[in-house]
Formats: C-alpha cells, structure tokens, sequence
C-alpha cells in the first residue's frame, strides 16, 4: 500500500514519516509537493510535522491554500485515511477538516519530551490496532499545540467520540500536570465526524525503532496499513471509549 | 573626505591605510574603503590570531578539508564525511538576545551547507554572568528562545551542548553554535569562483541596510556608546533558510554548480572576494541587479550590508536554467549580478559604472597579519594562590542550608559574603551532604532541560542520544554507524591557566564522545577572548592555541576549522578567556551507544582513573567557599589517551552498561548524575580518601568534589566486572571497583567513613529545579 | 492607502501571552494594570485610493487569513 | 480605563513574517495588497480614569515589557 506524504515549504517531518513507512514499515511511499495537483494514487496521506511556510501569521494558516489541498479535500470525502501529524494536525484545523484551533502553548514554550497518551477511541483507521484505555509514550514537538474548542464545539466532540488521545499521567489518569500545553480537555489527537481524518500533536514517527527510544509510535501505522489491508469496508464500531 | 575620524570609524588604523594606498596606488573612495575596512577587520582577517592558529594540527588521514573552507570534514567510512563548525555570535546576541542567537543558528547552518552537506545536528556552548543577577534570566531566556526559534523551524536537531554561569560573562555572553552535516565525501563543494565566464548568481533574501559594520561591531569592545552606535538588527527569517537549503542541496545534486559561498560576516563583499581568492580568479558584479529591500540603497551599504539568508553561487556558462529552474520550484529567484573573469580584481559595478576596484588578494591574502605583543597577565600570581588552611577556618562550616523542605533547593546568594553568614560558627551536620546539593543546585552543574526541553531534539529521527545523557549521538541512516558530539570548555579553568585549560577541554570534549562509545575523529574550536591588543589578553590567547594544539596532537583529534572572537569586554574588563571545542567522534554501531545514566539494579560501579583531590579552580570552591583560586586539574595526555581507547573498546564489545565523566563538581557530582532519570535508582560507593590538608572534612570534601581529570564512572553487569577490570589493566588505565547500584539513596564513604548519605528523590528535585525555578513563575 | 486590522482572541478564549505579560507587570509592581489581553497587528499598504474599496479588501483578507474565525476576531482602521 | 498599545518593528527592521504574508496573499491573487507589515496589539485594562494616568502609565510599560527598543517602537492610544 502507499503512502503519500505531502510536502509543504517549510515542512520537516516529511522525511520523518517516510522513513517510518518506506524503511520501518516496508510500504510504497511518495513525496507529494504541494503545489502537486493528484496524489500520486496514494491509499492513505500524511500532512506531516513542521513549520509549513515558517508559520508566519498562524501555524498551518497559509499551506491551507495549497493546491494540494483541493485534492486532499476530495480524499477524504471519499473515505480516505488522512493523519495530521503535528503541523499537519494544525493545517487540518486551518482547512477546517477538523474542527477546532491551536493557541500557543500555557508555558508560551516550545516543549519537546515524551508524554504518555491515553487512547480513547479505537475505530479510526490509525487506531484500530490499540486498546482503549492503553498508555503509549510518544514523544510531542511544538509551540503551539494548545487544542482549543469553544464549549458547544467541544461538547460535540466529546459525545460523538470524536477525541482520539488524551494526555495522561503514566498510568493513564488525567493530570493538570502531565498536558504539557494546556490543551482543553487534555486533547491530543481527535477526528472528523466520519473518523477517517485524524489530527495527532504526538509525533508517531519519531517513536517507531527502539533505538530512538521507544516504539509506541508504531501503533498509529500498524493500524492504517491494517485497516487498508482489510478492505474497504469499515471496521466494526468498538466499545465506546472511556468518558472523558 | 577619508579624514581620520573617517578610519576611526571604520576600525582601520592609519599604517593600514597607508597599505590600502599602497595596494590601489591611489587614494580608495569610501566604497572601497568599507570594502577594506571589513575584509581586514579582525572577525574577517584573523590579523591578530592568524599566526597562533597557523601551529594547530590540522592534518590526519581521516582529515578531507582542514580549515579555510566554509567547514571542515572528516571522513566517517561508508563513503561519507561528517561536516562541522563552530560560529560565535556574541556581540549581537547581546544587544538582541533572540535575535542574536537565532542568526547565529543560521549562518553556521548556512556553513554547512553550503559545502555540500545535509545538516543533521546543532549544538551549543553558551556562558552568561550569574544567573541570580537580574539581567542574566532576560538574555537566558532569548538566547534560549533563539536558538530554538531557529532550529526548530528549519528542522535540524539540537543534541547537546553546555551552560555555564560565571559574573565575568555578564556584559559579554557567549553564544556559540555548532552545526554538523553529513555529505557524500565525494562530493563535497568549496567557495571557489573560477572558470571566466562563468556565472555569478544571488539568491535569497533580499538586501537591507541592516547589519552594516557587524563585522567590524564584532571586532571592536563595547563601551558605555555602543548604545549609540547600535547597527540595526539583524532579524532571521528560518522559513527562507528552509528554502535556501532544500533548493541549494537540489542545485548541488547537478554539476552546474562550480562553487557556493553564503553571505555572511561582511556580506556580499566577503563572499566574492573570498570565492574569487580561493579560485585564483576575480569576480565582477553589477550591483544594481542585487534584489534591494529598501530604497536607494548606496553601493557602499550593498557591499557591507550583512542581511541574513542569502547565497552566493558560481554556475557553469550554459547550465543557468537549469539552475534558475531549481529555485524557482523553491520560489526563489536567482538573480545573475555578475561572472568570474581572469584579473583575480574585486570589481563592482552600479550599472554598468565602476564604483569600486580592488585586487582580491589585497582583501584576503595580503590583509595584514600581526604577531601581537603578549606578557603573562599579573593577576595570575596571587589567582594561583590557594590555602586551603582559610578555608577550614570558616570555609565548610560556614553553609547556610537547612533542608529543602521549603519546596526550594539551595542556594547561595552570590553577592553574600559567606563569612558572615557562617557566624553561627557550629559545623552543620551533613556538611557533604549539604555541599553536594549546593553544587547539584547550582545553575552551572544543575540540570539543562529547562534549555534543551525548548529544542527540537528528536526530529530527522536520528537522535539516539538525547540532550542531557551525555555527548549528543546520532545514527546515520543507511548505515550501521553513529555520531557522537560534543562540546566543552571551561572559562574558569583557563583564566586560572590558560595552557592547561584548553588541554583540559580538548580532553574533556573527546572523553564526553569517548564515553558514549565513539572514537573521536576531529575537532573545531571556538575562542573567545578579550581586547588582543592587550598583552595580557594576547597571552591568554596564544597559551590557549599552544594547549589546544599539544591535546588535539596526543588525542589525534586535528582541528578542521573553528572562529575567534575577540574583544568581548566591557568597560574594559574581558570575559575569563573561553575556548569551546567541539569534537566529532564516530560509533561503528549505532546500537553500541552508551549513555550517563545507571541502568540496572545491582551492577558494579567501576571508576576508571584515579582522583588526587585537586581542587583549585573547582566548581566546589567556587559554590561552596565562593573561591575562584589555584590552578586547574592536572593532566597527563597519554593517560587520557589510554582512557578514551579503553572507553571505545568496552563499548564496542558490549561490555558497559553507562559512562559518564568526571568533570564539574567532581565524583560525587558525576555519581548522582548517573542515578538521575532512572525513577531514583540509587547507588552505594565508597572510595579511597585523599590527604590535602590537615582537616579531614576537607580532605573528604576534596575525595567527593576535586575535579582530577581523566576519569569516568562506569556501571556493568557484576558478572562483567572482572574483563572491564582486566581490559583497564592491559590498557594501563587504572580502575577500580567503588560499589553498586540499587536502593533509592545515594550513599558514599570515603576512606570508610559514611561521608554522602542523600534521597536520590531530594538530589534529582534540587538538580532538576537548578535552573527551572527561576522561570517557574513565569508560568502561566 | 493603508489599512490597519486587529487581530485579537475572543474574549472566551484563554490568553496565555496576555496573562504571562499581566503576571509579569504585577511582579514587577504594575498592579493598577488589571488585566492584558495580546493580539496581533497588521499594517497593509493597498493600491487603491478609496477608502470603502480598502475597507472591503481588508476585511476580505482578514477573513480568509488574518483572522481565525474559530478564536479571533478582528478591526479594521483606514486612513 | 483600557489603553491600546501598538507595537511594531522599526521601519528599517526587516519583517519576513509580513513579508511572507504578503507574497502568500500575492499568490492568492490579493495583488492589490502591495506589503504587510506585522505587529503586535495590547489592550491593558488600568486601575485608573485619568487619561494622562492611564497615557503614562501604559508608555512605561512599554518601554519596559511590551515592546523591545532595539527593534520596536510602539505607539499608544487610550480611551
Ligand atoms: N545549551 C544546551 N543545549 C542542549 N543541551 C545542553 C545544553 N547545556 C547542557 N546540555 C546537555 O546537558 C548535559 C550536561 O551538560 P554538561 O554538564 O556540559 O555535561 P558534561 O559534564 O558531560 O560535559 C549534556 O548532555 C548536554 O548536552
Ligand atoms: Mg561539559
């Protein structure tokens, strides 16, 4: 299956998230340049991490605008699996395929570290491979990764299941001081209503060989090249996940 | 119109002008003039340092460029070379912290690559005055930012790097950066025009008048005017770099390309020449086509202007479009200002009019070159002095500390005399205890991840060393093998004595490779010194080179390139003389890495070397007794050789399970740091005492806290100690067993009696806060 | 002409920058400062001469990229 | 009383965020708008309802916190 990984000016994990697919993961990858106008056939698209067009104004505000993003638009209108990683997640909230924005983080800090992440929700094609409940550790690199809905929005989100990762404490309990950016409701990844576009501030990526520390991060592509393999038909909705 | 407040304000010195006539055999007007003015200014010339440089060992088989390029190289096997240097950017990171820093990131990434190489880690050395001074945490705080700022956003990982806090860096911090590159060794590109006819192009940002004269700003001491003669700031824009180094790699990947050259220090003026000079060729260009940001600009402000991001590159007659094409794709524009010709002359033109007409070799090679007069400093004699008698009347005793149960670890306040504060005259109980957590506490020796937490370290997933576990590590991708990187100095060490300090970097910056399991293979240097025209400053300067060059000589690490920066003064008081070395050294296996931290309950703890409890110019005396006296650790050269070979060989046969070396604080300090970040393993140890005085208190504090050079602790599995022990012996280093890990308290004797008994959980909080708890309101 | 748009977060939206700014004054002994809310500031130099044409612009631009909808909201000035 | 503070860079300061919205807005089609430049916008909510109060009392503040005189000048406005 193939991957096609888009890349923005200003994009930096774009390498990152190939070498997971191609080199980790054994698949078909493509670098798709956003000026790009199809998606090279690929089954499943990456907005990867990074500062696309320096993220001058607003993270993600301007790569919106890319051609790419027509066809990336259709994509998901016809059911396929996109993952916002990172800058991808934000340019995903700038398009408005998922709902919601970025503020900067409570500490006005970059912060690069691992966190632990609890999973919520598992019927998402990057998700189907874990258990709800399960603690991943996961590395995060941002400045403004501080999620925020208004209240309605949120409400929303919250009763259709749509908050994929939360940030917990090791053990997978809520803790003001394990959100390492203030996120409401201590989001970290959700999906659009249909469930196949995913936005993640986590880097999966960087957590995919155990020399670097951790292989947490396989999870998220175990699960898409999974769900794909399956078929085309969705997986069985599971148990819903753990009330927020 | 050249009156002499005109050279005065161009830094030039009325026998130099008289050189300038001289090469023209006419008067310059004031374009040439400038043009003079940065390209002999000390930054760009190396006028007072060329000669001491000129004895650093620079060759080595594994050596592919050695210094005068953009960066230098070495050869990592597998066809591919690691590509590193280090740039200093003091002077504007203390008018504008952020910015400051965050040009300095960029234009040593633009070093590397613009020789070809992908840049794939950054480090940093960075000095400030003491951190509980007001003024300090502001030039932290973006200086920190900065460099984040910079690197994060072009995607080049931050892996290491160093802090300390001294009060001689107070109006001078120091801000040093490093930059590493991976390129196919075959294909390594220099800043060389050549070729008449051949294409001039300008790509990137366009020009402003800002930054005029940073390069003679960074060559002249800062003085109550500098206010006043502020140059604009330079502002960095990382999202063109990003650009410029995606297009550039592109355009290096045909060979249209004949050479490249980033704008930096002095602009467009240094890098045609340079590229010219380097080529035996001379570049002419129009400076009206140069893309101007502000109106009117003059040929003189064009020429000098130092704005950031921008490129010069030399293409092949014939193979533009291909070229243009490239950038275009990057949306940029390469703008044809000029061609290289045969007349080996500078020539600009300002549509199609000769404003300024210059040999090269008048502005590279024959820039003048001074062996400046050098005596050895007077303060040196009483510095040296140290009785340690004084310090067990009303030294140890003296520590104000009662606990961390306020929530705050301890500190000292640095403009208190501790004498008084010791009145109450009984000795505190625990007086080690209370001198490590000092030392733990202490902003220099205190965890950096308040700093490293706000770079990217981990994209380009390559970083299997993380900042804080000792040398950076990177594994190269497609091949089995790692980089470990380093950087170190010790500014303290070197006002003490200078020679012995920069072995004791060299040593020290080799030994942090050495232990995370990589052969060192070379190194770059950064220097940072005083006013050169003063004597004192100047033997500062050459006792340094002489040790840099006697340690990279016996730890067979040549110099392959490096920067100075000189006249970091205030008000006439100089910075404690700073070299920072970097030092590159190469894993065979990346899953072979070691890093500090203890790994398992119940292995032996191993101390290769041997401690002699020296003292002088401790971070010890420094925190504890508020004593910046006596001179540096001693060193033996080929001991340390030994050290470094023993490291590498146990970390290849997998016998290891950490390293981690003695340096600030002594072995005390180093043992604690190894229990940190393993959920509070602790360790039980005892060890040999030392006799240095009459007292016995500081005798065991020089056991815990002497900063003897040339060792490591390591822990191995207890079934392995005996072959660590054995290889030591065959390798002539000494080792001996000091104890195990395990238990959640860490527990040294010396000389069997119980000297450091500490909650592993109390000594992580207090180092861990070391830095953090002066932002920690800040939060919002 | 030249128009001038406020870009601020509405006033439901947590403000990290304005309260670090507001508990830094206060620390430093600006209580009368009661509260600090940060936004950003654009200046735009348009090529038309009428001041309803560059009003229209800049609120056009404002809503497609200045502004994010989702937590901003913006002014506009022309002179 | 509530005092607006204008921060921006200098003019000779280059802006290559206002840059890079410009040529963004360009490629949009957005011609008309020649430059941008970026800044940032502080409203202050003061413990005081005296204009000349609340002018200084902001000015100082500036001077001190908002804006970085090496490359910013700022500008006030209260109401
Ligand atoms: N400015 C910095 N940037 C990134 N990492 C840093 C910085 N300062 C210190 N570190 C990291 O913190 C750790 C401790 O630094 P240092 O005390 O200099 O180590 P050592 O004593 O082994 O030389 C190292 O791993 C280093 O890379
Ligand atoms: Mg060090």
């Amino acid at each position: 299956m193939r991957f096609g990984i888009v890349v923005f000016p200003g994009s930096n994990c774009d390498e990152d998230a190939y070498h997971a697919a191609k080199d980790v993961f054994g698949q078909d990858a493509e670098y798709i340049w956003h000026k790009d106008t199809d998606l090279k056939g690929a089954d499943v698209v990456i907005l990867p991490g990074g500062f696309a067009h320096g993220d001058y104004l607003r993270t993600g505000a301007m790569a919106r605008f890319s051609p790419i993003m027509g066809q990336v638009r259709a994509f998901v209108e016809r059911g396929g699996p996109v993952l916002g990683i990172c800058n991808g997640f934000q340019i995903l909230l700038e398009s408005g395929l998922l709902p919601g924005a970025m503020l900067r983080n409570r500490t006005l800090k970059y912060r690069c570290e691992h966190v632990h992440l609890r999973v919520e929700q598992t019927d998402t094609p990057f998700t189907s491979a874990a258990k709800v409940g399960q603690v991943l550790r996961i590395p995060i690199g941002h400045g403004e990764g501080n999620y925020f809905a208004p209240s309605d929005m949120l409400a929303t989100l919250e009763s259709n299941r749509q908050v994929i990762l939360r940030y917990t404490d090791p053990n997978g309990e809520l803790d003001p001081d394990s959100n390492p950016n203030g996120s409401v409701n201590a989001i970290a990844a959700i999906c659009n209503e249909s469930r196949n576009v995913v936005g993640m501030m986590p880097h999966p990526e960087r957590a995919c060989e155990s020399l670097l520390g951790g292989v947490d991060g396989r999870m998220i592509f175990e699960s898409v090249v999974e769900t794909l393999a399956r078929g085309p038909e969705r997986p069985a909705l599971q148990a819903v996940g753990r009330a927020f | 119109m050249i009156d002499p407040q005109v050279l005065e304000r161009h830094g030039l010195k009325p026998d130099e002008y008289e050189r300038i006539k001289q090469f023209l055999g006419r008067e310059p007007n004031l374009t040439e003039l400038g043009i003079f003015s940065v390209m002999w200014s000390e930054h760009c010339s190396y006028k007072s340092s060329r000669v001491h440089l000129k004895t650093l060992p620079t060759t080595g088989k594994q050596v592919l460029q050695g210094p005068g390029e953009n960066a230098g190289a070495v050869d990592i096997g597998d066809g591919l070379a690691a590509v590193f240097k280090i740039e200093s950017h003091n002077p504007p990171s203390f008018i504008e912290p952020y910015q400051g820093a965050a040009t300095g990131v960029g234009g040593i990434i633009r070093d590397i690559f613009t020789m070809g190489a992908r840049p794939i880690a950054l480090l940093n050395s960075l000095r400030f005055g003491s951190i509980d001074v007001p003024g300090t945490r502001r030039l932290l705080e973006g200086v920190v930012a900065g460099i984040a700022g910079y690197g994060n956003s072009i995607g080049i990982p931050t892996v290491g790097g160093e802090i300390a806090f001294e009060p001689s860096y107070a109006g001078n911090p120091l801000v040093n950066v490093f930059c590493l590159g991976i390129a196919k060794a075959s294909d390594i590109i220099k800043g060389v025009a050549s070729g008449v006819g051949n294409s001039v192009y300008y790509v990137g940002a366009k020009t402003g008048r800002d930054g005029i004269h940073g390069a003679t700003m960074a060559s002249a001491e800062f003085d109550e005017k500098s206010a006043e003669k502020r140059p604009a700031v330079q502002v960095g824009d990382p999202f063109m770099e990003k650009l410029l180094l995606e297009a550039c790699l592109e355009v290096m990947q045909t060979d249209a390309l004949v050479g490249i050259q980033d704008m930096g220090a002095a602009g467009l003026t240094c890098s045609t020449t340079e590229m010219g000079s380097r080529g035996g060729a001379g570049v002419e260009i129009d400076i009206a086509h140069v893309p101007q940001r502000e109106s009117r600009m003059t040929p003189y402000e064009i020429m000098l202007s130092e704005s950031q991001e921008r490129m010069l590159l030399v293409v092949k007659r014939g193979r533009e479009a291909e070229v243009e094409r490239i950038f275009d794709k990057w949306d940029l524009h390469a703008v044809h200002i000029g061609e290289v010709t045969s007349d080996g002359m500078l020539r600009v033109k300002d549509k199609g009019t000769v404003v300024a007409e210059i040999p090269n070799r008048a502005l590279t090679d024959e820039a003048p070159v001074y062996r400046r007069p050098m005596t050895e400093p007077e303060y040196l004699a009483e510095v040296r002095k140290l009785d340690l008698d004084v310090l067990t009347r009303d030294g140890l005793k003296a520590i104000p500390y009662s606990g961390v149960g306020d929530g705050l670890p301890p500190s000292r306040n640095a403009s208190a005399d501790h004498r008084s504060l010791g009145e109450g005259g009984q000795t505190v109980p625990g007086s080690q205890n209370t001198a490590l957590l000092l030392l733990l506490g202490s902003a220099t020796i205190g965890s950096k991840k308040w700093v490293y937490r706000q770079y990217d370290h981990m994209v380009r997933t390559n970083t299997i060393n993380y900042p804080g576990f000792g040398a950076g590590v990177v594994r190269i991708k497609g091949t089995d093998r790692a980089l470990a990187l380093s950087v170190d100095g010790n500014g303290r060490y070197c006002y003490l004595d200078p020679y012995r300090g920069a072995m004791l970097a060299v040593a020290e910056a080799a030994r942090n490779v050495a232990c995370a399991g990589a052969r060192p293979l070379g190194a770059t240097n950064c220097l940072n010194f005083g006013n050169p025209e003063r004597p004192a400053i100047m033997w500062q300067f050459a006792k340094t080179v002489e040790g840099i060059g006697a340690a990279c000589r016996a730890l067979d690490v040549p110099i392959t390139g490096g920067n100075v920066s000189l006249y970091n003064e205030t008000d006439g008081k100089a910075i404690y003389p700073t070299p920072v070395i970097g030092v590159v050294g190469l894993l065979e296996h990346a899953d072979r890495v070691v890093s500090r931290r203890f790994h398992r309950s119940g292995d032996a703890i191993i101390l290769l070397g041997e401690g002699h409890g020296e003292l002088g110019g401790s971070e010890y005396l420094k925190v504890v007794h508020d004593l910046v006296r006596g001179g540096p650790p001693s060193i033996d050269l080929d001991a340390e050789r030994a050290l470094q070979d023993l490291l590498v060989t146990l970390a290849t046969e997998r016998l290891i399970h950490s390293a981690h070396d003695c340096s600030d604080g002594g072995l005390a300090v180093t043992l604690a740091e190894c229990c940190f970040d393993t959920e509070g393993m602790g360790a039980d140890v005892s060890i040999p005492g030392v006799e240095i005085t009459r007292d016995p208190a500081l005798n065991t504090a020089a056991a815990l806290f002497g900063e003897s050079a040339s060792r490591v602790l390591v822990s191995v599995v207890p079934e392995s100690a005996t072959a660590v022990l054995e290889r030591a012996a065959a390798a002539n280093v000494p080792a001996r067993m000091i104890g195990q890990t395990g238990g959640n308290l860490l527990r040294i004797a010396v000389a069997g009696q119980m000297a450091v008994d500490l909650s592993i959980h109390e000594a992580e909080r207090v180092w861990n806060a070391a830095i953090e708890r002066y932002f920690a309101k800040r939060v919002a | 002409m030249r128009a001038r748009v406020f870009v601020t977060l509405k006033p439901s939206v947590f403000d990290p920058q304005g309260r670090t700014i507001a508990d830094a004054l206060h620390s430093l002994g600006y209580g009368t400062v009661e509260d600090v809310r940060q936004g950003k500031y654009f200046e735009l130099d348009l090529a038309t001469t009428e001041a309803a044409q560059a009003r229209a612009l800049a609120a056009e631009v404002a809503d497609k990229v200045l502004a994010n909808p989702v937590i901003e909201s913006y002014r506009i000035e022309v002179d």
